[in-house]
């Protein structure tokens, strides 16, 4: 007689072998990995080909012919500085996908080491770390943004930490509950008894078993840190010119939106594009790995 | 509309499910007369559930079946494969009802338990006008205490069982002529699920109504059935009435079940009787089968915790491996304004177990088994009380003083899947535990070790979910023996297989305990497996070990009255049929 | 767009008497005191509306009486003597008198923003009588009537002094009567005005941080006009709707780069006439206003009395600034462009960036939060290499006087000139000495004047009477009507 | 439960009064001068310096901050340095507007995403399923300003159905809701399609719920078995997302309140740091952080009612 048991204790973890939160079972989420996996690679091909070639210097300015529609000269036309858009389009992913990199980069260096110990300490150290954690949360990176954009002045760098700051707090509640959900697991128990450490635990069990977590959150990441430059800029409180940047462009162009419509719309295509990318390379493989929607809180 | 005996309620002709290209139930025909009792059995994955699933039409996304389930007894018969939706959601609930394996997730953790049975009701009676009183009878019935406060309460707030019996209630609400049960009693403790069933057996009995009962647990079916159905791979091996299929096995298939599922042995090896053909043969079986090592059964006291007496020591020898006085464990605190929610796992406990003995604790789920076993391997500290390991406290000590603890002493745990890492392969998951061996000192180990567990040398690259459950346990067990412990200590290791697998292992773990000398501490909830594998065994229960002797002793001629329920709780096939 | 009907007859000519208009406007008043609060977008919006001074400008940059009904200059330039015009209240009834005059002008020392010094040369004021006072200087100031007709000549009445943040209380033709921060303020017609009454019952200023935001709304009727829009790109598809109008006059303010004299390179008069030519300011003017405004090569404005054109004095003419740096023998220059975070400053000097680039010289954009950083860093640290900004106070060129302002420009050849200016005894003199400097600072180029900012105004059809031109006054409203 | 509430509500407290201490210190670092800021162009340094005396932003920061925080919480948030009149009602404007604002673009983006989630995780393997989540996946990736200029240029511009840009209390009736349009609109479509997506996913995870199987068992239709069992459940993490779009929008809707010349909470924040109004900027960070965490509290409080499962005390 076997008896499997469950109660609700251990429910949050499921540990028959029907749903095991942690293991790779169907594999779901193929044509969206797909589809985000090409677009996300159209806008990195972009950014490569913008460090060797652009049609034109993307800074050139040429007053004369400044809003052009579209022609041999400039493919897409000119901005207001009489700049050509199809340079500045190619130019201006490079912005983005930094903001995109550097804003999961400390968001992560800072989130998910704070997840980790949260969740390894124990159960009332690891309660206040979490009560922190809420205040930090309740900074919106948007608010850290504006501050340190006055405290630092506008720059591509200050917008990086701002967002990442912001973003650091829900890195670390969905390390922290994946962490506690790897721990609770007999094999972290199994670690323990063969005599390992804590950072042997985080290292060799923790963080390949939230892997995947992780990776969601990172696209994710990279979509919001896209979106919210694009919002920093148009703010002016983003990319400062000359560098072009698909946010600066939206900036630049909403004053001539009437006039020229096509200044505002390649840059918000291109950042649609590239979130949706994200977006969907992220859903896709959170399908894959993490069935279950982790709210972000 | 008298349906006689012998007329089918239901007939079920060339079923087969598949899942895309998949055939996961094959081509299957039964049928079942009105107030017929069938059991379908067979292991894990045989395709039970999903046999049921067709029946009522709720086949989940991608599964698709064919062949002819038709329901008779109605104005005119039913074809439930190619019904419409809205037929089949007049049928469900009145005609057909099920009740499903899990209890606690079975029911809307929103709503009332009294609306969610109402709602049975409503769905079916639409004016029938005192639902109330019908629904408060419905589990009276099912002997729910006090039924108009349950009506008010959250299914949170029920215990296992009496969920499950709101289930049933739900089930029998509009006095179903089917009932279709899925694995009902699983999740239930042995005690509860004895009650389960015999109300069960009960209300079907009364409401005259047929039932098809899935299980894997011959026991279980031998106290309910009639008749049975034995599956294996999406196929019907077997069936026959009980008495037959169970005293006149014909497929060699179902023997191996029964002899498995009852911990049979060998008689010339002494060893369990498997599934999958005589059981294997150790390269070097052991000549002679040594009796259990240390003082010899016969030392044994067998004691009993007394009413109100203060608890005893249990198995007090001299020089004991392990030596375990007064231990508590408290869970929770007393919460930051005073009454937080404090649980007593563990209230006191006290023995030891001798080198070399073969020490089982059973009791049921919550006792506090898992509690005592963490505690023992110092990865959780007592309220109070301490264990010594060969005379020296590991209790309330730094990881860094237990480094030897950590050699001397492992452990399996009950889940195989969970116990193992999941992105990590065998090799290292095998050598974990060595801390400062070489890279080929630990493959030198390794495959000496998978030889041991009877794996492939070539399963050192894998991964865990490349192995079967059984494997998956080799893996655990070859993990815990890396260091060559002195004692070992196995979490309900055998609980999450299935019953042929689960042979195979007890026989594995027996080898490797005799051959490596081993001080066995092993945990179940089963008291079967503990007769076969353990000398000693104590029995717990709320975080007390009640009673504690030698195990035929105990488990023949129980003391204490917990312990006597528990054991004439064990559905016992052979009993039924004989 | 509230204007409620009136009866009477519907031809053109006829004016709404009760009606009411909505102005947008940019510059956000942070409250209502500009004489401890810098910036022009108070008293622009206040004085001549509401606060009224002893003299005026007018649309043409004329000096006019208001609250003075005429005026005399001693020979010696030092005692001006008002006559007062008679039955002026201030709105919450105070009689205005000598006595208001005499206490208005002696709390000049309590300003501490709107520089205040520039009367500074006031040594006391008289009170003949009633309505005669005399103010005596205490040396020649030629501007001190300009300074007058500004902010600096506002009349207060006393007791409203402790309240200047939050009310306004003034003898102007419409009454002040509310200011939502940031959001919008409205006047009513003062019924008891000593002149000739305000052309509406009210008027709503709705303050816009954005350009298309504004225009937006007045192309949706959320507005009736427009003041100072810098929606330039969008004048043409503006004007051509049927029922907006477009004016583009001419405002006080400089668009000027400075070049830091305490620089190395910068130093050298060859190098910064290398940059004059560098500049391409027709490009500039292009990507700042869209082509509107005027062309500057000088520090004066067209309305300035004493303006000379020099827009041709530099050319855009890359090779020559080639030439001129080689012979200053710089090479690899290489300058920090600090620019304030404002569009037109960044257009400008996007377009500036290239333009040196073209002839050698390598451009760091640097952005600063404006006003807060870009103040501190340039005007009081001045630590920049070059620096942009739109110089809006109403005869800026008066800074070429301080040696110590941010761009550094000390020459006693100059500042013998400004005094000269200052104790001129009438116009012709005054001009005179004033283009003879003007020219003496464009020679020595301590920056480079890009272009005057255009006064773009839009109004929606019926309204009229909206000043075209910003003198770096207040903005007049008195005369804005509707028609039926 | 009350205790639970009690307890609640001390950490809340606690929270608070941490969050105050780090508003204002890490504001106080803010450089640029707010004395400089205010008096213009061209000040001199003795009418600043005299200035920044008498703002009192020469005093040691531990004596401001204890003036600053008792003055908040007794709602007396100070002078602003800039406009020289008490910070607390423009402060409290300004938040009013955003909360209508924030709440407009919510019920806009609740409005759309249920329906959308819904549909979408019903027929997820349908196409008119792939559709709807495209749909959202469509959604989120417009930036909110972008959806907001393009609202504009069609529904205020080209057709003049509503206005531009602007803000009108909600006394005024149909013109408030005549300006809170657009803007709600440019916000509830952004969020809508987010809350769709976490709408799709609670619903598909109800779906795939042991109670929802033993519902249709009793004969209910899958129509039914989803409204009458499934939404409620689909609903605590839907609230939980809703409750965080929420308080990202305070601040985050600062974008579209630039778009349609709102005067929210954003806008006058941003106005702040370029005025260097320290009081001001504390001020609203402050009552953003409380906000957020009042927010975080009442989800808290209402999802055990929602929830029965999370009554008990903990
Ligand atoms: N939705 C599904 N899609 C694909 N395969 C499935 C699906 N549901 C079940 N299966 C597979 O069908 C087989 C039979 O499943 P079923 O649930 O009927 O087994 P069972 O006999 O009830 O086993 P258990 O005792 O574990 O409940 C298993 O191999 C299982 O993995
Ligand atoms: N970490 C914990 N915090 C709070 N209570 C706990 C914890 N672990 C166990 N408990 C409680 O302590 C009691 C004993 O638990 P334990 O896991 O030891 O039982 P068990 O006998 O192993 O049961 P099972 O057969 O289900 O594994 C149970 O009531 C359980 O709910
Ligand atoms: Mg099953
Ligand atoms: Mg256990
Ligand atoms: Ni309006």
């Amino acid at each position: 007689m076997s008896t499997r048991k469950s109660s609700p204790e251990n429910r949050s973890a499921p540990q028959t072998e029907e749903v095991p939160p942690l293991r790779r079972r169907r594999r779901g989420g193929g044509p969206m990995i797909l589809a985000g996996s090409v677009l996300v690679s159209a806008v990195l091909l972009m950014a490569l080909v913008s460090l060797f070639w652009t049609p034109q210097d993307p800074t050139a300015t040429h007053a004369v012919d400044r809003l052009a529609g579209p022609s041999a000269d400039h493919w897409l036309g000119s901005d207001g500085l009489g700049r050509d858009i199809a340079s500045m389009l190619l130019a201006g992913s490079r912005v983005p996908l930094l903001v995109g990199l550097g804003t999961v980069t400390v968001g992560f260096a800072l989130g998910v080491p704070f997840g980790i110990i949260a969740a390894m300490t124990d159960r009332g150290a690891g309660m206040w770390l979490m009560r922190g954690n809420d205040i930090l949360q309740a900074f919106p990176a948007l608010l850290l943004a504006i501050i340190l954009a006055a405290v630092f002045g506008p720059s591509t760098l200050t917008a990086i930490i701002a967002l990442g700051l912001g973003l650091a707090p829900g890195v670390a509640r969905v390390v922290r509950s994946g962490t506690l959900q790897v721990l609770s697991r007999e094999f972290a128990l199994a670690a323990r008894a063969a005599g390992r450490g804590a950072l042997y635990l985080a290292v060799r069990h923790v963080l390949p078993n939230i892997r995947g977590i992780l990776i969601v959150q990172a696209t994710v990441g990279f979509a919001i840190a896209i979106l919210a430059e694009a919002a920093l800029s148009f703010l002016g409180l983003g990319t400062p010119p000359p560098t072009a940047s698909w946010g600066r462009m939206l900036q630049d162009g909403q004053s001539v939106l009437h006039v020229a419509p096509l200044t505002v719309l390649w840059p918000g295509l291109a950042v649609a594009v590239a979130v949706l990318g994200f977006n969907l390379l992220g859903d896709g493989l959170r399908d894959r790995f993490d069935p279950r929607m982790e709210v972000a809180r | 509309m008298s349906v006689g005996r012998a007329e089918p309620l239901l007939s079920v002709e060339g079923l087969s499910v598949r899942a895309g290209a998949d055939r996961l139930v094959r081509n299957i025909d039964f049928s079942i007369s009105r107030g017929e009792r069938v059991g379908l059995i067979g292991e894990s994955g045989s395709g039970k559930s999903l046999t049921c699933l067709s029946v009522i039409g709720l086949l989940g996304p991608g599964l698709h079946a064919d062949g002819r389930v038709t329901l008779h007894g109605g104005p005119q018969p039913v074809d439930l494969l190619t019904a419409q939706e809205k037929q089949m959601a007049t049928l469900r609930g009145d005609r057909i009802s099920m009740v499903f394996q899990e209890p606690m997730t079975a029911l809307n953790p929103l709503m009332k338990v009294g609306d969610q049975l109402t709602e049975s009701l409503r769905i079916h009676q639409p004016r029938t006008t005192d639902r109330r009183l019908r629904m408060l009878e419905l589990l009276s019935s099912v002997r729910i205490p006090e039924p108009a406060r349950a009506a008010t309460v959250y299914p949170h707030q029920m215990s296992g069982g009496q969920r499950q019996r709101v289930m049933l209630a739900m089930a029998m609400a509009n006095e179903p002529d089917l009932l279709l049960a899925d694995e009902p009693t699983t999740a239930l403790d042995v005690t509860v699920q004895k009650q389960a069933l015999n109300l069960m057996t009960e209300q079907v009995r009364r409401a005259g109504s047929s039932l098809l009962f899935v299980t894997h647990d011959l026991g279980v079916v031998s106290e309910v059935c009639d008749r049975v159905i034995i599956m294996r791979h999406g196929q019907i091996v077997e069936s026959g009435p009980l008495d037959r299929v169970f005293t006149a096995p014909e497929h060699p298939y179902t023997r191996a079940l029964m002899a498995a599922s009852a911990l049979e042995t060998h008689p010339a090896t002494r060893r369990l009787v498997t599934v999958d053909g005589p059981p294997p043969e150790r390269p070097d079986p052991v000549e002679t089968p040594v009796p259990p090592a240390g003082a010899g059964a016969g030392a044994v006291q067998h004691e009993t915790l007394t009413e109100g007496g203060s608890s005893p020591v249990f198995n007090e020898v001299e020089d004991p491996a392990l030596r375990v006085r007064d231990l508590t464990r408290t869970y929770g605190s007393p919460g930051l304004l005073g009454r937080g929610r404090t649980v007593r796992a563990l209230r006191g406990v006290s023995f030891d177990v001798a080198a070399g003995q073969r020490f089982g604790i059973v009791g049921e789920s919550g006792c506090g088994k898992s509690t005592l076993l963490r505690l023992l391997t110092a990865l959780d500290d007592p309220s109070s009380g301490q264990v010594e390991v060969s005379g020296q406290v590991i209790s309330r000590r730094r990881e860094k003083q237990l480094r030897w603890l950590r050699e001397t002493m492992q452990i399996v745990f009950q889940d195989p899947m969970g116990s193992l890492d999941p992105r990590m392969a065998v090799e290292d998951i095998i050598t974990e535990p060595l801390r400062t061996a070489s890279r080929t000192e630990r493959s030198r180990r390794v495959d000496e070790l998978l030889q041991q567990v009877g794996l492939p040398l070539s399963s050192a690259a894998k991964h865990p979910h490349e192995f079967s459950g059984g494997q998956r346990q080799r893996i655990a067990i070859a993990r815990a023996l890396v260091t060559k412990p002195e004692i070992l200590i196995a979490d309900e290791a055998v609980s999450a297989l299935d019953v042929s697998v689960r042979a195979q292992v007890l026989n594995l773990l027996d080898d490797l305990v005799e051959e490596y000398r081993l001080t066995l501490v092993f945990v179940s909830h089963d008291l079967n497996v503990v007769r076969h594998s353990c000398d000693v065994v104590a029995v717990m229960k709320a975080g007390n070990i009640v009673e504690c002797g030698p195990s035929a002793d105990v488990l023949e001629s129980p003391q204490h009255p917990y312990t006597k329920e528990l054991v004439s709780a064990i559905p016992r096939l052979r009993d039924k049929v004989r | 767009d509230d204007a409620s009907p009136a009866d009477g007859t519907d031809s053109d000519g006829v004016v709404a008497d009760d009606a009411s208009v909505s102005i947008g406007m940019f510059a956000v008043p942070a409250n209502l005191d500009f004489t401890t609060t810098g910036g022009a977008a108070i008293f622009e919006a206040l004085l001549y509306n509401v606060y009224e001074g002893l003299v005026r400008v007018d649309s043409q940059g004329e000096l006019q009486p208001l609250l003075a009904e005429s005026w005399e200059i001693s020979d010696d330039g030092l005692e001006y003597t008002f006559q007062l015009r008679e039955g002026v209240t201030f709105h919450d009834g105070t009689e205005f008198d000598a006595e208001i005059v005499k206490f208005s002008l002696e709390r000049l020392d309590e300003w501490s923003a709107n520089t205040p010094e520039d009367l500074s040369a006031i040594d006391s004021v008289e009170v003949v009588d009633d309505h005669e006072v005399t103010v005596v200087l205490s040396e020649p100031d030629y501007d001190a009537l300009f300074w007058l007709a500004g902010p600096l000549g506002t009349m207060f009445s006393p007791d409203s002094v402790d309240s200047l943040a939050t009310e306004a209380n003034g003898t102007g033709p419409f009454e002040f009567v509310t200011y939502e921060n940031a959001v919008r303020m409205e006047f009513a017609r003062h019924d008891e005005y000593w002149g000739e009454p305000a052309g509406t019952a009210t008027v709503e200023l709705v303050y816009y941080e954005d350009a298309s935001a504004a225009a937006n709304a007045i192309r949706t009727g959320g507005v009736d006009a427009i003041l100072r829009s810098e929606a330039y790109d969008q004048l043409e598809s503006l004007e051509a709707e049927d029922d907006v109008d477009v004016l583009v006059g001419s405002t006080q303010g400089v668009v000027v780069m400075s070049m830091n004299p305490d620089h190395e390179a910068l130093a050298q008069p060859a190098v910064r006439e290398a940059l004059q030519h560098a500049i391409d300011r027709e490009s500039v003017l292009a990507a700042a206003t869209a082509g509107y405004g005027e062309i500057l090569g000088g520090p004066t404005v067209p309305t300035d009395p004493y303006f000379v054109d020099f827009s041709t004095t530099y050319e855009h003419d890359p090779e020559l600034a080639r030439e001129k740096l080689d012979s200053a023998g710089v090479e690899d220059l290489s300058l920090t462009f600090t620019v304030p975070n404002r569009a037109y400053a960044e257009a400008s000097a996007q377009v500036i960036q290239d333009n040196l680039n073209e002839v050698g010289i390598e451009v760091t954009l640097q952005t600063q939060e404006f006003p807060a950083v870009w103040v501190e860093e340039n005007m009081v640290d001045q630590n920049f290499d070059l620096t942009l900004v739109n110089h809006v106070e109403p005869r800026n060129m008066a800074n070429y006087a301080h040696a110590d302002y941010y761009w550094g420009y000390d020459s006693p050849e100059a500042q013998n000139l400004f005094a000269e200016a200052a104790s001129a005894t009438d116009d012709d003199e005054y001009v005179a000495t004033m283009q003879e400097l003007t020219e003496q600072i464009v020679a020595d180029t301590p920056g480079v004047w890009l272009y005057n900012a255009p006064n773009v105004v839009l109004s929606t059809e019926g309204i009229s009477g909206l000043p075209e031109n910003d003198l770096g006054v207040g903005i007049d409203l008195s005369d804005v009507t509707v028609a039926e | 439960m009350l205790l639970h509430v009690i307890r609640r509500l001390g950490v809340f407290v606690l929270t608070v009064m941490v969050a105050s201490v780090v508003v204002f210190f890490l504001l106080g670092v803010l450089p640029g001068d707010p004395a400089r800021a205010q008096l213009g162009l061209q000040a001199s340094e003795e009418q600043v310096q005299a200035l920044r005396q008498q703002l009192g932003a020469d005093r040691p920061l531990p004596v401001r901050y204890l003036e600053w925080v008792t003055g908040f919480f007794s709602g007396d948030m100070g002078l602003s340095y800039a406009s020289r009149t008490p910070v607390a009602p423009q402060v409290l404007d300004a938040l009013q507007v955003s909360l209508l604002l924030v709440l407009g673009g919510i019920c806009v983006a609740v409005l759309i995403a249920l329906p959308l989630g819904i549909l979408s995780a019903v027929r997820h393997h349908r196409p008119d399923g792939a559709l709807f989540s495209g749909l959202s996946q469509l959604g989120i990736s417009v930036p909110n300003f972008l959806a907001g200029l393009l609202l504009i240029a069609v529904f205020a511009v080209a057709l003049g159905w509503l206005p531009s840009g602007g803000w009108s209390p909600p006394a005024a009736g149909v013109d408030f809701l005549r300006h809170l349009a657009l803007p709600a609109l440019a916000l509830g479509l952004v969020n809508g399609a987010i809350l769709a997506r976490y709408t799709r996913a609670a619903v598909l995870e109800v779906m795939r719920e042991d109670f929802m199987r033993t519902a249709r068992a009793k004969g209910l239709t899958p129509g039914r078995t989803l409204i009458r069992h499934g939404l409620r459940n689909a609903l605590v993490p839907v609230v939980t997302v809703t409750s965080i779009e929420f308080a990202n929008l305070i601040i985050g809707a600062v974008v579209i309140e630039t778009v349609f010349v709102i005067p929210g909470l954003g806008s006058t924040l941003i106005r702040a740091v370029a005025n260097r109004d320290l009081i001001m900027i504390q001020s609203i960070v402050m009552c953003v952080v409380i906000l957020v965490l009042v927010v975080n509290l009442l989800v808290d409080l209402v999802r055990p009612v929602i929830d029965p499962r999370l009554r008990s005390t903990r």
